[in-house]
Parts: structure tokens; C-alpha cells; sequence
């Protein structure tokens, strides 16, 4: 489980705008990335490229590298479709599949390999995904409930035991916890605290303090304004970040001066 | 003739005026009949023809069926109908009602049309059949071409063991039930006992109105069915079996027909021209499957204007020019000179007011 | 909310304390009553369709009645397409007819359904954008394209065409009862069958169920659709897991729009079937099968007064077929409304 | 099943052979379906084009000569395999029954599905959304029925109008208006409501002025659609109105012909007889008057699409990038 | 124009679900008062129950007092179209009527009322209520053109104008700079700043720097957890607010130990 990433000089379209622009980074394997932002800079658009979710956006591509543990995502031999099984990801707002019960939906990724599942060992996924999820006690008595039936939190939370359930190497997160109330937000956070000790863990968030808890690196994206690319300003561990960043931008967005 | 000579009336019925200038017969307002769908074509030609020469007048015809035309003409809605069928009782007893005056209405025979029992086969026009031998056909019990009971008529034809694909009217028409009237009568071995203008026969295939007919009779090879004999084309078609010799279907043959048969038990005096077909005629070149369909009139007409509408329109009908325009667009078979002129006598002999 | 009344109070009070002077600052706003009739207007027209739906079916039913409440005796004296023979009464004579309408609908469904699908995935999840839209609109056009059009193209140039295609059906399907051929082993030569009507109506409601399933495909959550790729789940797995589930509903209710279409179709069943009174399951036969909707437009012209009566009785025989046809498909959409995509 | 696909050697894994073949097979079905389904269709669209000119292609004298006759003649003493004859009254009918129809049908299909997405409630909101879904399932031939039935009762048997054949259609056009006036109001954005009503705007005024306002096109599209819907029904007017082969204007007086039964009876006349050798006469005249008909039909229901999507870009909210 | 509210004991109910429990607070005229929580607190449901916006959604209701200088927006006779012609609202996207030009929108107030304005009239009520926006040199040449066609900035601002257009005493605010990016967020900022010499100013925020910036007042709101009702807990002067909370809850949320 768990690789790294390297990003290099990576510019991202959709059509013929560019919505981010020449980004170089890596991501360490087993840690919490955290990217920050204002509003529209291209954080999610970056995020997406990370497990070619990008490109099913009708016109929208990609120019540069993504390496996983050396091998470019977007190489001639590469399916996207198999990178995705390496890269999972977690939206922003929690999307269960509505017409699964919940153990479906935490199998709906391993049926896809796996048409014939034992029971017992369907059984077995499901209880370890919601658990690795810390859902497990609260649905271990209705997993034949629509996944639609549980809180916002909860299903947040089952999104990311069905992401995990397909054991991927990296974990992408677009604002997990954009759409819920803090007592769930709070839930997620001790996960995303768990899970980084199996997974590399990437989490676009718009609230620094929320960086600032569950994070080890932080990348701050900015943007010049509407209509201009999106860019990588710096990052850094985030303790340095949050207390002395080296760009004026940087500690204008962290002290609240503007967002 | 004593209608145009009189003063114009205006006329709810018949909604026109008619000009005070007698001589040169000019005609205005519209005047509606209803009836038979049978003789819409020949209708149309009538009405075309009637038209121009009275431009002022507009003649419609509703072809909603006989029943629908009766009714409507016993209801008062109609100033004559179309029928292939005669008035049943109710029927004159409610036409007395509607026609003003109490001598009811009458029967007028003024489209004839042969039907003919078309057939498709490669390389055979006509084929010899008795009344039996239809019949035996159209009720499914002759199902193949090359059947004893065909060959032994037409010795002289190649015909080939292709099965036999029976044609019918799907809808409730005349044509039907003039055809199926010449079986009850003629033939020996057809299951019905009463006339019906619905199929009564071994189903096949069928198709809503003559030219559905015919053009299912054309697409097939083996194929038989009956139409009005105008339509029959280039297909073959069956001389009758009448008397000792095979008459095949001709405008002279079909009039003969009905110049042969006695007048109805039912029918309202000697004006009312309500014919018994004779289908078992042995009357020489007769040929008894045709299709009568009336117009029929009242004897007499409240309003001035609508007497002279309906006697000038239907002369015009019984006139030779008329039935010859008939016979050229619908292909019908014009009526005999006298029965012309016994109708037409009738029509003059027709009251107003 | 403000009754006149309240209005009226508030203008007429002479000498309100002096809380109450400042409330009429808030009071009625000028073209409250305008308001009230304008509500009470559109519930109005809500109403009126009840009473038209009413209305249909009193209608149907008064005059319906004389042939419904006649004795079969009666009835086929005065109404000579019904005979008085156990098989040839109006009863029976609608049974054959719904059997005829049922089948030949079901034929049509059950080549358009899966057909429509396709097209619709295709134009929302297969085919370019840009190419999308255009097909997009053609088949909006299709879909417009008056069934008698379609009558006339089936009864003039399709049929013909079939006709070969039903032999070859015969002869190698020719065991299933359903391409049986008649006791003289031949299929109709005409093609005038119940497959044919099915067909050609078939092809007349596939732009219909196209036009709405597409319209729902293409409502598919971006995010279940995004969920289920994020999985590595590839077009097609997606599209199991998100599309299918989530336009459910709407396929359903596509495909009973087309079945309605199909059962009242008229024109072009009339122009095309060969029809006949029977149960028979031989679709490839003339004369076996007839719908109630052509039946009608078959026997109204040279129908007498009673005769007309007995066809309003079939008339209204159709609309309680399509009523249940509707509940049907309200039915089975609510029946898993829990697990419901839409929701 | 075994591998059916050649694997590419991928780095990270490839797909197993199964889904890779499901989902290419799937891709095939499914262009599969697209091209099967289009067969027909464009079949019938090149069908209707080549015969529906035809008639355009016989002039007076029964000539090979290109004319326009066809759309400016009626079928007044026209019979048997005249050379002439076309659809001037028809399409009259058409527009006129149509056009009453619309008028019947617009405003209570408005204001119900106004009442459905903006007042409704309770049982009332309940039945009328069931038996709007009722009523789309009408057979046309039942509303022509009933149109016939009431006229026959209230004015007398027999009674055949065009008024009675726009009812009929009216009867067939409101669900239709409803169902699409109802999706359209409910795409309005809340927002725009509640951003009125905060102005203090009384409600009708923000339904009519914001909602339906902003809903114009969407509805104008729906009611054009819900036209082109009944534009060619056949069935209902066969039985309610009858057939005329001369203009009549009055809706209440007469019958009229409209197009699709045109079509219908010309194709129901047949090959006519020719045996006039004198007389300019075309045999198979009257199914090329069908065929002609019905390519104008749909080129004017093709053309509603058209206005319908030109309404719509028209009224529709400008975004203004 | 600007009057006091004060609010007795509000109850605030979706039918049945009690989503605001007995809040009892006063608002000053010619001030900024802010009120803040964590998400799903209620504070959206209370602010709309200042003008009977509340009241829109079907199954809502109130119990207890609202006084507008001493008049309750509550009692009998008092028609809830009026009361929203005192008080105006600013919503969190802006929500320009896309069917008109900027000059109409701004109108909007007395066109949908079919007030008949002269031409000059409403030039202008246009000119006035754009300048009071701050919009006026942004679009003083393009007033026929759609509303739709600003920057989301603008036509928060054109929302603003369009408020004050019809000359409310109270203008409600909720979370009116969420959409917007950190440019157009100083301009409304500064925007409030100015109109609070004339209006008195209700804002929900999200944002506590944007609160501690904007407001004279701060209320805290806060919820125990989903299907508990949301509560105020404490209201106070906008700086011991920040410096010196007396709720240890409110500290917690400040600080950002959660949300
Ligand atoms: N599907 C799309 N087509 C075209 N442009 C897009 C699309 N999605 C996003 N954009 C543009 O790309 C840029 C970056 O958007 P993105 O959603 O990545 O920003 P973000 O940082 O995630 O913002 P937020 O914090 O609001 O989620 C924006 O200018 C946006 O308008
Ligand atoms: N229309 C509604 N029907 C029923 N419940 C609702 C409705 N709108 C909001 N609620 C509930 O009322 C509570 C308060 O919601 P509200 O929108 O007022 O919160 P908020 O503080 O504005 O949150 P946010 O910061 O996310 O805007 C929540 O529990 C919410 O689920
Ligand atoms: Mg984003
Ligand atoms: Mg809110």
C-alpha cells in the first residue's frame, strides 16, 4: 500500500482555459497533505489529476508528469481505469450509491474484480472497511439499510470505508468535511489520523485550522484572478507553514486577511 | 319543369335562394346529403359536374355509410341520403315523419357497380366459377388453386397448386354485403343464412376499404378477393356461372341485372324504385353480383328551394351525362336509358310546398 | 393569509392605541385580493381537469350504456358485427380486443425498450458532445412525426420488406407457437400480422422512450457517476451503478409512456393488421388478432346508433387499460422508493 | 470466461480480460442499438421525402412539370384521377383546430401546473399530479370519442364540428402542457422566488412576473411540443369531425379536414380508374397526395421543433458570457 | 429608516422539528450585528424569521415575539409582504433575476409591485441605490445589459443595491461573501461598513475574521448535535467577543478547536 507521488511541471486544462498552471510537487507515502486555497484557485482540478478523474470532464486535459512510485499516470500503456483502483477518492459532498443497501455500497468497488464473492468473506471486507472507517458500531445492525438513510457524517464516512474496502495505495480527499456538522467533522478527522498510517493521504480543505490538525505538509495554491491559472505558491511542513511562511500571499490567506 | 318557375323562398334547410331567372335554371345555396361510401367517388363526380354548371350551389355529401345516411336522412339533417341498402320499415315510417307531406320517401338506383372477384395468378385474366365454387373458396373449404372443383370449370387453364390467400373487407361495407347476398342466394354450400355487410366467410387477410383490398390481392400470387369492378385493373377476375354460360363482369351486364328484378315487397308505391335483386337470374347476360346503391329522396319538399336542389341535382345524377361522368371516374356502370327516364319522370313528378 | 375582514378592521378603526398605529405600517399591502384570486385561480384549473377526467369517463359510461346494459340478444339484433353466439357477444368481442391490444403493445415494447436504452446511453454517455446534441434533436423530431406518417410508411413500403424475413422466421422458429404457421404451412404471404403492427409501432415509440430516457440519463448525479469511476469501475460498470439505478424510475415511466402510445394507437395498426377475432398466440398469421383503438376506427363510420354505443363500451375498456397500465407503473416506481436514485 | 482481450502491459495492472470485454462489448451493443434504431428511421425520413415530392411533379395536365398547386388548391370538384387536387383546406383545418385547441389547452395547462408547483397540497396536489398522469395515458381515440359523445348529448347526434375535434384535441393536449409547464416551473431556482418575495413582492406578482417569467421559454418549447403532439393525430378527427374537401373557416359550423385524415382518405381512395383516354388522368394520384401530404405535415411539425428551439434561445435567461 | 429589533423567546420550528429553541436577543439600529456558529446551528432559520421569510417554506413556523420598534412582525394584523419591505435581504449566492438588465433589477422592488415609475424617477432610484452599492462606476455604461452578465462580486453587490432600492429600515445578510472570491469580499466588506450609517445591519458569517472585521455585535449560536435544536449562547460587543468570551463553547469555536 501507500506511494509516493512526484509531480512534475504539470499544467491542467479544461478545453482550452488553463485552470492550473506548471505545478512541481511531491507527496511522501504514509502522510497527510493538506492543499489550501482561495476559492476557485484549482485545488479540486489538481486533486483530480492525481487519479485521472480530470479527464472525464468532457475537453479537459493534462500536460506534464504524475509519477507514482516512479510510474507516469499518464503514460501510453496506462489504463485509467487501473489507476483509479490505486488512487481512491472521497468528495466533497458524501455520495453513496442511493439504491445499494450499505454493505453494497461498501463492496460496489470489489464486485467490480470479484464477481463471485463468498458471503463469508464479503462479510469479512464489510466489517473491516466500516471499521477501518469507524462506522461499524453505529451500522453493524442495519447494513441492509439504503446507504441514503444514515446522517451526512455517517455517510461520509461509509464513502470512505467503500474507497478503502478496494485497498488503494493513495487516498484523495476534496473537501471531506465541507458538508458537515463539526461533531462528524471531528469524527472524520480522527479517521483521516488513523488511516495515514497505511495510506498516503492527500485532503483539499478550506479551513486552515482544519489543515493545521490533521496535516504534515501543506500546499498553498493562489490565484491572480478570475480567469488566471491557478499556481503553487509554497509548501511546506505545516507547522512552519502556519507560523512562518516565506510568501506575503501565504500569511495574508492564513491570518485571514482575505477568504 | 314546374320547380324553376317558382318565386324564391328563403330557406333554412336548404340554405340558399334560388334566382328569379327560370329559363337559364340558375341554382344557389348548398344542399347536404350523407350516406354510402360506395358512391363517394361517383359522387364526387356528380357534384363536380353539377357544380359547374350551377356555380352558385355547393352539393356535400357525407360518405358516414348507409346506416349513418339513413339515419341522418329520417332525422331531417339531410335533404337525400346514399344507401346500399333499402329502408326497413321503421326506416319509410320515420321518412314519412321527416319528409314533409305523407308520402314518405323513395328509392332511386342510381349507381350500379359490378363487383368482380379478382384474383391474382401469373399469366391467367379470367377463370370460369359457378356460385358453388366461390362460395367454397371464400369459406375456406377450396384451398388450393389447382382444386377439381376450378379445374373442372376451366379446362383450359394452367393452374398451378399455389395455395389460396382469401381477401376481405375489414371494415362493414356494401360491397360486402352485396357479395355475401349473391352467395346466401346463389350458392348452395355458404355458411351464412341472413345477408350482412360484415364478413361472414373463412377469415384472411383483409384491409379497411377497396383499395386496401386491392392492393393486398396485387401484392400476392394465389391471392382472391372482391372489389368494385372498376378497381379490378390488371388483375384477373371471374366470369359467373348464369344460367348455362360464364358472364364475365361488363357495365351492359350489370345494368341488365337490375332491369331483370322485380321490385321490393316493401316498396313505398310504384315511384319508389326498390329493386329485389335477382341474383339467381338466368336471364341471359345478366350479371347478377353487383352492387346497387340508392339515393334516396323524398316525394315531397316543404321548401321550394330545396325541391328544385335535389330534383335538378339528382336528374343531373340520372342523366346520361351524368352516369357517363360516373362511369369515367369511379367506373360504375351507367344506368339503362329508360330506367333514366323513368327516373327522371319520378323526379319531375316530385311536390313542393 | 389577510382576510377582507382583517382589511377592513384595520381601515375603519378610528382611534387605535398607539402600538397599533405603528402595526398598520405592516398591515395589507394594496392587491391582496389579487393575490387570493390568482390562487384561487390556478387551483380552479387544477380542479377543472378532475372534472374533465370526470367528465371522460361520465360521458363514456352514459353513452356506453344502452350496449352495456342490453342483452346480447337485443344488442346483436340491432348491432349486426355482434353475433349472439357465446364468441361473438360484445364481452367477448372485447376480450379478443384486449388480448389483440396487449399483445401487439407488449411486441412493440419489448423490441423498443431495449432498443430506446441504447440510443439514449449512446446520445448521454457514448457518443460525443457535440454529435450528442444533434442526434439529440433528431430524435426530438422523430419523436413528432405523426403515426399515420408512420402508418402509411409501414402499410406501403415496410411490410413488403418483412414479409420474406417472417418466412425465415417460420422455418427455423416455426416450433415456438408464437411463429407457428397456419394448418396450411405457410405464414401470411401479406405480412399483414401482428409482428408486423408491432414493428412498425415499435418504431414509432422508440424516439418517445429515446426523447425521455435520455433526458434522465443525462440527469445522472455527476457525483454517483464520479463515485463509481473514482472506484475504477469502467463505462459500462458506471453505468450499472449509477445510471441504470438512478434513471429507474424514469426508464419505467418512459417505457409506459410508450406503451400508452402504443395501446391507443390507431392509424397505424388500422392501416397495417390484417385483422381477426381470436386468442390466438400466432403472430405470424393473418386474421388472429385486432386492437380495440383500430377496431373503433374500423367500425365507426357505418356504425348505427347502437353500434356506436357498443364501440364507446371498447373506448372505455381502453381507457381502463391504460388507467391500469398507469398504476401499474406507479406501482412498481414506489414500490422500492426507499433505495429510489431519485431521492 | 477466458481472456478475450490482447493485454497491453501495464504498469500498474491491467483490467481483467472479463470487464475489458464486457465493457467493449457494451460499447458495441450500444452503438449496436444506435445504428439498428436509425435504420428505420432514416428509412422513413428518405421514404417520405422521395414520394411526398412527387405529387409536386404533376401539374394540371398530368405533365411532369414541377408546381406548387399542391399546397394552393383544395379538393372541391376534384374526383377520380384528376391530375389536380391538393391540401389548401387541410392545412387550414389543421391550424385552425390546432390554434383552438392551444387556446383551450394553454391556459388551464399553465395554471394547473402553477397551482401544482406553486399553491398545491394535500389530497387536491395528489390527484390532480395522479390523474394528470391518467389523462397523458388517454388513447386519442378515447378523446375522440368522449369530444363526440359530449356534442352528441349536449348539441344533438351526429354533431360534427371542428370545434368538436379541437376539444378532442384539447383533451389530449393539457396533460402534455402540464407535465412540461410543471418540470420547467421547478427548474426555477428558489432563489429567485424567495430573492422576490424578500422585496416584499406579493406572491402571484412573483409567480407571474419572476417564475413563469423566467420559466417563458421553457414553457413556450413545452407547449410547441405539446402542439407538434396533436398536430397529427388522426384518429380523434376521424370521429369528431369528419372530412370536407373545401376550405371552411368556422370552427363552429361545418366540417373541416385537417391533414392527417387527408392522408388518410387519399390513401384509403386507391388506384383510381383511368378509362377516359380523353380526360388527363393519373392513377396512383391519390397516394402520391398522401405521401405529399404527409411530408408537409411534418415539415411543418419539424418546423414548430424549430420555432419552439428558437423560442426558447430567445427568452431564455441571458447569462451574458 | 434603521429600528431596533427585538426578539422574546423565539421558538423557530420545519414543522415539526425545532430547529431554533428560545433565542432572546436585541438588535440595535444603525449597528452591524453578526451572528456566528458551526454549520446547521440555525442561524440562517433565525435570520429568516426577521422579515417572515421563515414562513415561505411550507410546514415552517414561529412561536414567541419579534418587536420592530415595539411593533411584533408577528401579530395579527400585520401582512408578512409588508414586513419585507422593511426588512431586506441579502442572500449567500446572489441571485440577480436573470431575466433583466442591471437597471431593472435594481428596480425590481416597484416593478414587480407594477409601480409606475416616470423615467427620471427611476434613473434616479438607479443611480442612488447603485452608488449606495458601490457598484455605480462598475456598470454605469452597460445598466441595459443582463444582471447575469457581472462577477459574482458585482451582482452580490447588484443585490444590495436592488435591497436598498426599496428604502428598508433593516437589511439581512446571510453569509453574503461565501460565493465570493477575497477581492469581492473586501468590497462588500467595505460596502457594510458604509451602510451602517444608515441601515441597521444583521450578517451571518462563517467567517470569524470577517465578523471580528464588520460588526459591532457578535452572537455565538451554537447546536449539541444533529436533531437537537440550535441555541444562542452567548452575545456580546464584537471585541470581548474575541478577546474574552465568557462561554467556554464560544472560545472553543473561535480558536478553532472545531468547525
Ligand atoms: N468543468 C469545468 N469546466 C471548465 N472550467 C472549470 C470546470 N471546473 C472548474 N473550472 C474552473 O477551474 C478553476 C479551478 O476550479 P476548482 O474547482 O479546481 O477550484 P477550487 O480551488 O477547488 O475551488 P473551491 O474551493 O471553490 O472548490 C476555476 O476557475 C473554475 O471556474
Ligand atoms: N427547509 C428545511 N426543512 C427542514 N429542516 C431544515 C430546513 N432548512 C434547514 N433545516 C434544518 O434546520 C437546522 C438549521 O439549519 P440552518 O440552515 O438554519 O443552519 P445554518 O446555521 O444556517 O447552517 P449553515 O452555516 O450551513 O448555513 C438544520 O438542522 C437544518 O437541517
Ligand atoms: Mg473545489
Ligand atoms: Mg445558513
Amino acid at each position: 500500500m501507500s506511494k509516493r507521488i512526484d509531480i512534475n511541471n504539470l499544467n491542467v486544462y479544461y478545453s482550452s482555459f488553463l485552470a492550473v498552471e506548471d505545478v512541481s510537487l511531491s507527496i511522501e507515502p504514509k502522510s497527510v497533505t493538506a492543499f489550501i486555497g482561495p476559492s476557485g484557485c484549482g485545488k479540486s482540478t489538481f486533486l483530480r489529476t492525481l487519479n485521472r478523474m480530470h479527464e472525464v470532464i468532457p475537453g479537459a486535459r493534462v500536460e506534464g508528469e504524475v509519477l507514482m512510485d516512479g510510474v507516469d499516470l499518464y503514460g501510453e500503456d496506462v489504463d485509467p481505469v487501473t489507476v483509479r483502483r490505486h488512487v481512491g477518492m472521497v468528495f466533497q459532498r458524501p455520495n453513496p450509491f442511493p439504491t445499494m443497501s450499505i454493505a453494497e455500497n461498501v463492496l460496489a468497488g470489489m464486485k467490480l474484480n470479484n464477481k463471485r464473492l463468498s458471503k463469508s468473506d464479503a462479510d469479512d471486507i464489510v466489517e473491516s472497511a466500516l471499521k477501518g472507517a469507524n462506522l461499524w458500531e453505529e451500522v453493524k445492525d442495519r447494513l441492509d439499510k439504503p446507504g441514503s438513510s444514515l446522517s451526512g457524517g455517517q455517510q461520509q464516512r461509509l464513502c470512505i470505508a467503500r474507497a478503502i474496502a478496494i485497498k488503494p495505495d493513495v487516498m484523495l480527499m476534496d473537501e471531506p468535511c465541507s458538508a458537515l456538522d463539526p461533531i462528524s467533522t471531528l469524527a472524520i478527522e480522527d479517521l483521516i489520523a488513523d488511516l495515514k498510517d497505511q495510506y498516503t493521504i492527500v485532503i483539499v480543505t478550506h479551513n486552515m485550522q482544519q489543515a493545521a490538525r490533521v496535516s504534515d505538509k501543506t500546499a498553498f495554491f493562489n490565484i491572480a484572478g478570475t480567469g488566471k491559472p491557478g499556481k503553487l505558491i509554497e509548501m511546506n511542513d505545516t507547522p512552519t507553514m502556519f507560523s512562518t511562511p516565506s510568501e506575503k500571499a501565504t500569511e495574508d490567506y492564513i491570518s485571514g486577511r482575505f477568504g | 319543369s314546374p320547380s324553376n318557375e317558382e318565386e324564391p323562398t328563403d330557406s333554412s334547410t336548404a340554405g340558399g335562394t334560388e334566382s328569379d331567372a327560370p329559363e337559364a335554371m340558375e341554382l344557389s345555396g348548398s344542399l347536404v346529403g350523407a350516406g354510402a361510401s360506395s358512391q363517394e367517388s361517383a359522387m364526387e363526380a356528380w357534384r363536380a359536374g353539377f357544380q359547374g354548371m350551377h356555380p352558385e350551389v355547393t352539393v356535400s355529401y357525407d360518405p358516414v355509410g348507409s346506416g349513418g345516411g339513413r339515419t341522418q336522412f329520417t332525422d331531417g339533417a339531410t335533404s337525400f341520403a346514399g344507401s346500399d341498402a333499402l329502408m326497413d320499415e321503421e326506416e319509410y315510417a320515420a321518412a314519412v315523419e321527416a319528409c314533409d307531406g305523407d308520402m314518405g320517401a323513395i328509392h332511386l338506383p342510381l349507381y350500379i357497380s359490378p363487383v368482380a372477384v379478382i384474383f391474382n395468378l401469373e399469366g391467367i385474366d379470367s377463370l370460369n366459377m359457378d356460385a358453388d365454387t366461390i362460395a367454397g373458396i371464400f369459406n375456406g373449404e377450396i384451398t388450393s388453386w389447382d382444386d377439381a372443383a376450378i379445374a373442372e370449370q376451366n379446362p383450359d387453364a394452367e393452374l398451378p397448386s399455389t395455395p389460396i390467400t382469401i381477401v376481405h373487407r375489414a371494415d362493414e361495407s356494401g360491397t360486402t354485403e352485396n357479395f355475401q347476398d349473391y352467395l346466401v342466394k346463389a350458392a348452395s354450400n355458404w355458411p351464412a343464412e341472413e345477408t350482412s355487410g360484415d364478413w361472414q366467410g373463412a377469415s384472411g387477410e383483409s384491409g379497411p376499404g377497396t383499395s386496401a383490398v386491392v392492393q393486398i390481392v396485387q401484392d400476392n400470387t394465389g391471392a382472391i378477393g372482391y372489389a368494385d369492378a372498376s378497381r379490378a385493373g390488371e388483375l384477373g377476375t371471374v366470369a359467373l356461372k348464369v344460367g348455362e354460360e360464364y358472364v364475365p363482369f361488363s357495365a351492359e351486364a350489370a345494368a341488365a341485372v337490375v332491369d331483370a328484378s322485380p321490385l321490393s315487397t316493401g316498396a313505398n308505391g310504384e315511384n319508389d324504385l326498390a329493386f329485389e335483386l335477382d341474383r339467381t337470374t338466368t336471364a341471359s347476360g345478366a350479371y347478377p353480383l353487383v352492387l346497387v346503391s340508392y339515393t334516396i329522396v323524398c316525394q315531397q319538399y316543404d321548401d321550394e328551394a330545396e325541391r328544385n336542389l335535389v330534383t335538378e341535382f339528382v336528374k343531373y345524377v340520372a342523366s346520361e351525362d351524368g352516369q357517363n361522368q360516373a362511369a369515367s371516374a369511379a367506373g360504375s356502370s351507367p344506368i339503362s336509358a329508360s330506367l333514366s327516364e323513368r327516373v327522371i319522370g319520378i323526379l319531375d313528378g316530385i311536390a313542393a310546398g | 393569509m389577510f382576510t377582507n375582514q382583517r382589511r377592513a378592521r384595520v381601515t375603519t378603526t378610528q382611534e387605535p392605541p398607539a402600538p397599533q398605529a405603528d402595526a398598520q405600517e405592516y398591515s395589507t399591502h394594496p392587491g391582496a385580493a389579487a393575490n387570493r384570486l390568482f390562487g384561487g385561480l390556478s387551483a380552479g384549473a387544477a380542479t377543472l381537469i378532475l372534472v374533465t377526467l370526470a367528465a371522460v369517463a361520465t360521458f363514456l359510461l352514459i353513452e356506453a350504456w344502452p350496449a352495456m346494459t342490453a342483452s346480447s340478444a337485443e344488442l346483436s339484433d340491432k348491432v349486426h358485427w355482434l353475433g349472439t353466439e357465446s364468441n361473438e357477444t360484445l364481452l367477448a368481442t372485447i376480450g379478443f380486443l384486449v388480448y389483440g391490444t396487449v399483445l401487439i403493445s407488449a411486441i412493440a415494447l419489448l423490441i423498443a425498450t431495449p432498443l430506446s436504452i441504447g440510443i439514449a446511453l449512446f446520445i448521454s454517455h457514448y457518443a460525443p458532445r457535440r454529435l450528442a446534441q444533434g442526434l439529440g434533436y433528431l430524435i426530438d423530431l422523430l419523436a413528432a412525426i405523426p403515426s399515420v406518417v408512420y402508418g402509411l410508411w409501414g402499410a406501403i413500403v415496410v411490410i413488403p420488406v418483412l414479409q420474406p424475413f417472417y418466412e425465415f422466421l417460420e422455418r427455423y422458429l416455426g416450433w415456438i407457437p408464437l411463429f407457428a404457421a397456419a394448418d396450411d404451412g405457410s405464414v401470411s404471404g401479406t405480412g399483414r400480422v401482428a409482428l408486423s403492427a408491432g414493428i412498425v409501432l415499435a418504431i414509432m415509440i422508440i424516439p418517445i422512450i429515446t426523447a425521455v430516457t435520455r433526458e434522465v440519463f443525462l440527469q445522472t448525479p455527476t457525483l454517483h457517476e464520479e463515485a463509481a469511476l473514482a472506484m475504477g469501475a469502467t463505462r459500462w460498470e458506471m453505468i450499472k451503478m449509477a445510471v441504470f439505478p438512478f434513471g429507474r424510475s424514469g426508464m419505467i415511466g418512459a417505457t409506459m409512456l410508450g406503451l400508452g402510445r402504443a395501446l391507443g394507437e390507431t392509424m397505424a395498426v388500422y392501416m397495417i393488421l390484417s385483422p381477426g377475432l381470436t386468442f390466438s398466440p400466432y403472430i405470424l398469421q393473418a386474421a388472429q388478432h385486432n386492437t380495440i383503438a383500430s377496431y373503433i376506427a374500423l367500425q365507426f363510420p357505418e356504425a348505427n346508433q347502437d353500434g356506436v354505443s357498443a364501440l364507446i363500451t371498447m373506448g372505455l375498456a381502453l381507457f381502463v387499460i391504460t388507467l391500469l397500465v398507469n398504476m401499474l407503473a406507479r406501482w412498481i416506481v414506489s414500490r422500492r422508493a426507499d433505495f429510489d436514485g431519485a431521492n | 470466461m477466458t481472456d478475450m482481450t490482447t493485454e497491453t502491459t501495464s504498469p500498474l495492472g491491467a483490467l481483467t480480460g472479463r470487464r475489458k470485454f464486457l465493457n467493449n462489448w457494451m460499447t458495441a451493443v450500444v452503438y449496436g442499438a444506435f445504428i439498428l434504431a436509425l435504420i428505420p428511421l432514416v428509412w422513413l425520413s428518405f421514404t417520405v421525402i422521395d414520394r411526398g415530392l412527387d405529387r409536386f411533379f404533376v401539374d394540371s395536365n398530368g405533365e411532369n412539370n414541377f408546381n406548387w398547386d399542391f399546397l394552393t388548391q383544395d379538393m372541391r370538384n376534384i374526383f377520380g384521377g384528376m391530375p389536380e387536387g391538393g391540401i389548401f383546406h387541410a392545412i387550414w383545418g389543421t391550424v385552425m383546430m390546432t390554434l383552438a385547441a392551444t387556446v383551450i389547452s394553454v391556459p388551464i395547462g399553465l395554471l394547473t401546473s402553477i397551482y401544482l408547483v406553486e399553491y398545491g397540497r394535500g389530497w387536491l396536489k395528489r390527484s390532480v399530479t395522479f390523474f394528470v398522469d391518467v389523462m397523458t395515458g388517454i388513447p386519442s381515440i378515447v378523446a375522440g370519442l368522449f369530444a363526440y359523445a359530449v356534442f352528441a348529448i349536449i348539441v344533438g347526434p351526429g354533431t360534427k364540428l371542428g370545434i368538436v375535434g379541437a376539444v378532442a384535441l384539447s383533451v389530449l393536449m393539457i396533460p402534455v402542457v402540464v407535465r412540461s409547464s410543471e418540470e420547467m416551473l421547478r427548474l426555477v431556482p428558489n432563489e429567485l422566488r424567495e430573492a422576490s418575495y424578500a422585496l416584499g413582492v406579493p406572491k402571484w406578482l412573483t409567480v407571474m412576473k419572476v417564475v413563469v417569467r423566467t420559466a417563458i421559454a421553457g414553457i413556450t418549447t413545452g407547449v410547441t411540443l405539446a402542439i407538434a403532439r396533436v398536430i397529427g393525430e388522426t384518429a380523434p378527427l376521424l370521429i369528431a369531425v369528419g372530412v370536407a374537401d373545401s376550405l371552411n373557416y368556422n370552427l363552429f359550423d361545418g366540417r373541416m379536414m385537417s391533414l392527417p385524415v387527408y392522408i388518410v382518405s387519399e390513401w384509403r381512395k386507391g388506384e383510381q380508374p383511368c378509362n377516359n383516354p380523353d380526360v388527363a388522368c393519373v392513377a396512383n394520384i391519390t397516394e402520391m397526395r398522401a405521401w405529399a401530404a404527409a411530408l408537409v405535415l411534418i415539415l411543418i411539425v419539424m418546423s414548430l421543433n424549430l420555432i419552439a428551439r428558437l423560442i426558447a434561445k430567445y427568452f431564455s435567461p441571458k447569462t451574458g458570457r
